[in-house]
């Protein structure tokens, strides 16, 4: 419902919380996405909150727990670590059902569903298609996310398992999914290893970067470039054929269906255990699609 | 002594409070050009904040400043050192991380050109350190090594760098407030002798001291101050040396 | 207080009613008033926000920076500053998910996080004072850095599950609605109350911030006093990480990222200055929940994420702004009070 | 200088082979020892350190944070300190890309960049002079968190594409394998030069900093120096902005998160005091290449993501530690010199 | 003078260096039980250095210090204390922050129980304070309220409570480096009388002035000092004054 003028209007409106991890067009996206939702169902009003940065456990916990204290009926959640378990705990004591979207928490059993991306199966899916483009015994450097957060680490992981020996790894540092990072990491691989044939990014924004830093060493379209999560900048650049892919997930079907699932758990209504939302190579052929 | 001429500064009905402290009741000065006139009193008798008003660190809450006759406003350190006043401060007031010379123009550094901002000119630095050098050097202040801060420098040479600053801007006034305080004999001397060459080229000279021997060889008058009030004058010397104590400590001392 | 009112009751005049006395007593609360304004606002924009429950919220999410925040006054009082209470925590928080992988002893866990915040206290301490760093901003800023790359390197950057119970029950469990870490905070501002107010020891951190110099030549063992405190601020992230890793059941490399920013802020708030020797225990605290409220109040508010650094931001300053103010006024009613004498 | 020598020239006596003197000397260049040490070892241990592109490169990462120093130094100097440049940084090139998205106007982006910069400084400046706040970390605490909500308001979180050509130019072009953000440094640092050693405000950015109320008394104009170091750290950071923009090709509120502590951390390498008056426009600019360089090094030899962290925290400190015992040389060598005259 | 007994503090062949400046270059110094001596010399002359090696702030590089005939050893200001020699620095060395009760006990908290180690001991404030305001009452210092923090205060009355707190824990020795630099007749006055009750008490005292008047009424013997070295010994007396000047200053001055 619209919820300005609903939200007090008793006990057929059911509340129920979205949290997403940080203010980035991902999560915007996925926002969005639920805002239509609640604004086309007036028997459900949604609360929303949002942490500060990728890794920002205290901050989603401290909206959890205000969750809970307003009485919603479900959350669901972006996790930023499997930390924050313990305060969804907490919810399901409550009798609050909780539904995970984007990414799960291994090994927890208090959710209703997850709606997910498989983030390793995505990193699968780059290594798979970036082994066929390079040439065996060629170099490439992989752009890390921030360390320590498991979906940005296992979108490397899942990319080192399937992509295999096909090329030496000669550098691999961290960004922060940081632009500025991304550039200046790349600039220094490409000075130290002017051959290498790829670079893979763990995230969008370094990729951004690193596409400038390729641009000035006068590589472009000789570096394959793959980023992670086709954002809207990237798939500028795949259009323009700067970049050669991306791994896209799918934001706004994360939200709406996420949220028709914890709706539909409040109620009672059974639901399925994994809602995948998929991941896909977006490349030059299909970025229409995407854009 | 008697002056045709009007006091080269003059403060009439000077009052200050400083939230319910009257550090100042109707407090009436002057001071002539050629004369030194000591300013006594004991610890919080309101020395300090007098010529705090004189020199445009405290603005005067009530009272009229007169300078050769002509009623002035001193407002800020700026409009006091317009009018040709010159202080040196209890504390100094120097600057530690600068040198000499930056000392000595601090705030009114020699730059140019003229039709650019204050901020904005270029300082002539030789200039500036070549005058210091001189300055310095005629007072005899034994200064190793001029372009050292002026933090490294003993007790000695930092009040005589204050002094010699105050001495070669002043124009009319010059104030000093306990200006041997930290000073041996020697230093003490030195200054003492700075202070009757000023008077001699004409300046008039107003020196807070609790050193009585100082007071006796070098003030032509003697203005006492006992809780924010002017209690007594007298021309300072070794005979009425008892009478001006009494006159610092009151009746109850 | 007792003790100097015996000695000095002789000397005072009896009682009687005073209004300058009793405007000073109630301004002096200071920062204080701060807090009880924020919490009515809150209240009043919010009808959750004075239930039980949402106290309990405040009170465990907070607790992490009050205990920070009780330390780092102690070395903001020496003059000191101390950035790497975060990365310290999240080390902490590391080691003890290790120790916990290889023993499920409850004791030892909280003991080796506790250990290794004092180690990285006592570094920062050590290296301060025996090399005669100009200012603790660049060691501590250090091991910043230091410290969170181990914590990295140790749990080879993913975060750890599982927590021994008396974990999970320090940082997670509550008596009703209270939160055991909300005692905890309580216990910790006790014995900072004792320290600084009763204990020769606190006497000397006091010393050693108003004059240095002084203190040395007063026979003040200052070089053990400044370490100390950076240790008792190591300790603090040690105690941190206990409670951090009891709410989320593990221990993960990105804890207490930007933690510094707030514990500085909770302390400079609660009325302390970078210039040393002042500073109280309660003001700390009173910091620490300020922040505590207003973030909060903002997520039951449902404050836009973008909006909520900016009212952060915007209420800080206005919460110091209020205290130069209540200062200036204390200062004039004191002026009254001593002129009535 | 030059002017000085004349003047002094007659009581100096005439030049012989003066070795404390030349000792001295070399140990003035201070900081700069530090650099030529870790240039020596990042050359040495990576054969494409030294390389022209690689030199290039160097430069290029490091404008932003030289940028900010110089006037982070400016604003140390002074006894303050600026924990805004960052975001900063983002606000203005978030408000630089929207400017772009209605007027391809290369100029006007960077007028409203630079502008911004300095309307944040501006405010910075103001609140804390005429606020009495107790010390500018709070402001600028509080700016920091309502630039970066702002960057995120305006672009609705978004990184926003695109710059015009002179801001892409300045931020990504180069001459040869110079830089030309490298040229904008040089240009910058010789500004601050002439302005910290031979305009008047520079001498009164060091009175203020020297002493602040001798310096009022001095009829220093001391609350407009204040409020003008904290303009020009903002200005920088508008400078910073548009060289991140144009590197980077659009504006994201993201940008220089945590630039602060690396510019701090800059010119406290550089031999700033915290306690101000100290402090040169040469050493600042070591500091951000010393870090530039460390960083630089590190990518090039493929160091573990996880060590990164552990050695700039132990670099940082080990270059300071080595100023402190090269600073207690210095005055060695200074005692030896007095005692030959 | 004739003393029987040893003196109360004596160094010989007192020698300290400062990289290359030779601060103290052999002096000689002795003080008796109940005897006044003064130490004199200008600006430099190596005074401070002397009594900083006698109060453990700094470390002598030669020489041997006796107290009341045995050897001892002060290398820092606890054994300074702990023989009983106590200092009034000439910044005075007091906590701004702290009260007057923190101020006299800093360093020497009164606390327990004993075994505890010492910074863990809770402090008996109410025994620290009584004795501090007893002590501030006798000496006549008007202190308004002796909770206030002491940077409060005025110059007059912080140096009262330098001394003071020197005053009440000397047990053999009491150091005063320019006691009076700051104070009005007044305050000079009530430091002068609690010099010379200290003494009647039994106290060795050294104090260094620039005041000669002060010197000559009270010390009953004076020590001059010239660049670190020791030149002359004197009673001083108004008679002899020009002299005790001439030797302070040298023979160029
Ligand atoms: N800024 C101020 N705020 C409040 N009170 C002040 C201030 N300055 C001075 N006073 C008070 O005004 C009175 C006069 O002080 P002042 O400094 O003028 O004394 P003084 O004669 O110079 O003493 P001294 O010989 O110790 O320097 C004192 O009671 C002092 O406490
Ligand atoms: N810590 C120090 N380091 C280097 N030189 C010092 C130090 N302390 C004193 N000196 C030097 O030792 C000499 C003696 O200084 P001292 O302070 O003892 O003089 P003083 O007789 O007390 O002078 P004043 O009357 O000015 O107080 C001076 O030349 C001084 O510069
Ligand atoms: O897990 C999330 C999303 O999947 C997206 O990639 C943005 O950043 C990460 O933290
Ligand atoms: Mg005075
Ligand atoms: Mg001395």
């Amino acid at each position: 419902g619209d919820d300005s003028n609903t939200s007090n209007a008793g006990s057929s409106v059911l509340k129920v919380g979205l949290i997403t991890k940080f203010p980035v067009d991902f999560y915007d996206t996925m926002v969005d996405a639920v805002k239509k939702y609640d604004a086309e169902h007036a028997d459900v009003e949604v609360i929303y909150g949002q942490g500060k940065s990728g890794t920002d456990d205290e901050g989603v916990i401290a909206i959890i727990e205000n969750m809970i204290t307003q009485n919603v009926k479900a959350i669901a959640v972006t996790p930023t670590s499997p930390n924050v378990s313990a305060a969804l705990d907490e919810a399901v004591a409550a009798g609050i059902k909780v539904v995970l979207i984007d990414n799960d928490i291994p090994g927890w059993t208090g959710k209703s569903s997850l709606v997910a991306t498989d983030n390793l199966a995505g990193g699968k899916l780059a290594g798979t298609w970036l082994a066929e483009k390079v040439p065996a015994g060629s170099k490439i450097a992989l752009l890390q996310g921030r360390l320590g957060n498991p979906s940005l680490d296992d979108r490397i992981k899942g990319f080192k398992e399937t992509f295999g020996s096909k090329a030496t790894v000669v550098a691999e540092p961290a960004t922060d999914c940081d632009q500025t990072k991304g550039l200046n990491a790349a600039q220094d691989i490409l000075t130290a290893h002017p051959d290498v044939a790829a670079i893979y990014g763990a995230c969008g924004p370094p990729i951004i970067g690193a596409l400038e830093a390729v641009k000035a060493a006068g590589r472009t379209g000789n570096v394959v470039v793959v980023g992670f999560d086709a954002a809207p900048d990237e798939l500028t650049a795949i259009t323009a054929g700067d970049q050669a892919a991306s791994v896209a997930q799918f934001p706004a079907k994360m939200g709406s269906l996420g949220i028709e699932t914890a709706v539909k758990a409040a109620r009672g209504e059974t639901v399925e255990s994994v809602v995948d939302t998929g991941t896909e190579m977006v490349t030059k052929e299909n970025v229409a699609r995407f854009s | 002594m008697n002056h045709p001429t009007p006091p080269a500064l003059a403060v009439t009905g000077a009052t200050k409070r400083f939230g319910a402290v009257l550090a100042l009741d109707g407090v009436d000065l002057a001071v002539h050009h050629g004369e030194v006139l000591a300013l006594l009193g004991d610890n919080g008798a309101g020395k300090s904040t007098l010529i705090g008003c004189l020199s445009g660190v405290h603005k005067l809450d009530g009272g009229a400043i007169h300078m050769d006759g002509e009623p002035v406003e001193i407002t800020s350190p700026t409009t006091a050192r317009a009018h040709g006043i010159e202080t040196v401060y209890q504390d100094l007031a120097l600057f530690d991380n600068l040198d000499p010379a930056a000392n000595f123009y601090a705030g009114r550094e020699v730059a140019g050109p003229r039709w650019l901002p204050r901020g904005l000119r270029y300082m002539r630095r030789g200039a500036m350190a070549g005058v210091t050098a001189e300055v310095l050097s005629r007072l005899q202040v034994g200064i190793p090594d001029t372009r050292a801060s002026v933090g490294l420098m003993s007790g000695g040479q930092r009040q005589a760098i204050a002094v010699a600053r105050a001495a070669t801007f002043a124009s009319r006034v010059v104030i000093l407030d306990e200006p041997t305080a930290a000073l041996g004999v020697r230093e003490s001397r030195r200054v003492l002798e700075l202070i009757r060459r000023l008077r001699d080229e004409g300046r008039a000279i107003i020196v807070i001291s609790h050193a009585m021997d100082h007071v006796i060889e070098m003030a032509d008058r003697a203005m006492i101050m006992r809780r924010g009030r002017k209690v007594g004058e007298v021309i300072p010397h070794a005979d009425n040396r008892e009478r001006i104590v009494s006159l610092i400590v009151g009746g109850d001392g | 207080m007792a003790d100097t009112d015996n000695v000095l009751a002789a000397r005072r005049p009896p009682w009687r009613f005073d209004a300058p006395q009793l405007a000073l007593t109630t301004i002096r609360i200071g920062p204080g008033l701060m807090l009880v304004a924020v919490v009515i606002a809150a209240a009043s924009l919010s009808p959750v926000f004075l239930t039980p429950r949402n106290i309990g919220n405040v009170l465990s999410q907070s607790a992490v920076i009050a205990v920070l925040a009780l330390a780092q006054l102690l070395v903001i009082i020496t003059r000191g500053i101390d950035l790497s209470v975060g990365s310290t925590l999240a080390l902490s928080a590391v080691v003890g998910a290790l120790v916990f992988s290889s023993t499920p002893s409850g004791p030892l866990v909280v003991l080796a996080m506790l250990a290794t915040g004092a180690l990285v206290g006592a570094v920062n301490g050590t290296v301060f004072v025996w090399g005669r760093l100009p200012h603790p901003f660049i060691v501590t800023l250090a091991t910043l850095s230091i410290a969170r790359g181990l914590a990295l390197w140790l749990s080879g950057g993913q975060p750890l599950q599982g927590m021994p119970q008396i974990v999970r029950d320090i940082g997670g469990g509550s008596l009703g609605w209270f939160p055991y870490s909300g005692f905890l905070v309580a216990g910790l501002a006790l014995l900072g109350l004792l320290l600084t107010t009763r204990l020769v020891w606190g006497r000397w951190i006091y010393a050693v911030g108003g004059n240095p110099d002084g203190a040395r030549r007063a026979a003040v063992p200052v070089n053990r006093v400044v370490i100390s405190v950076y240790v008792l601020s190591g300790l603090a992230a040690g105690i941190g990480a206990v409670i951090t890793s009891g709410r989320l059941n593990g221990g993960s490399p990105t804890f207490g990222e930007l933690a510094e920013l707030d514990t500085i802020a909770a302390v400079v708030i609660g009325g302390a200055s970078f210039l040393g020797g002042r500073g109280t225990i309660a003001n700390a605290l009173v910091g620490a929940l300020m922040i505590g409220v207003i973030r909060n109040g903002m997520n039951l508010l449902n404050v836009d994420a973008f909006l909520q650094p900016i009212v952060i931001g915007a209420v800080i300053v206005l919460a110091v702004e209020l205290d130069v103010v209540r200062g200036r006024v204390e200062q004039r009613l004191r002026v009254m009070k001593a002129a009535q004498t």
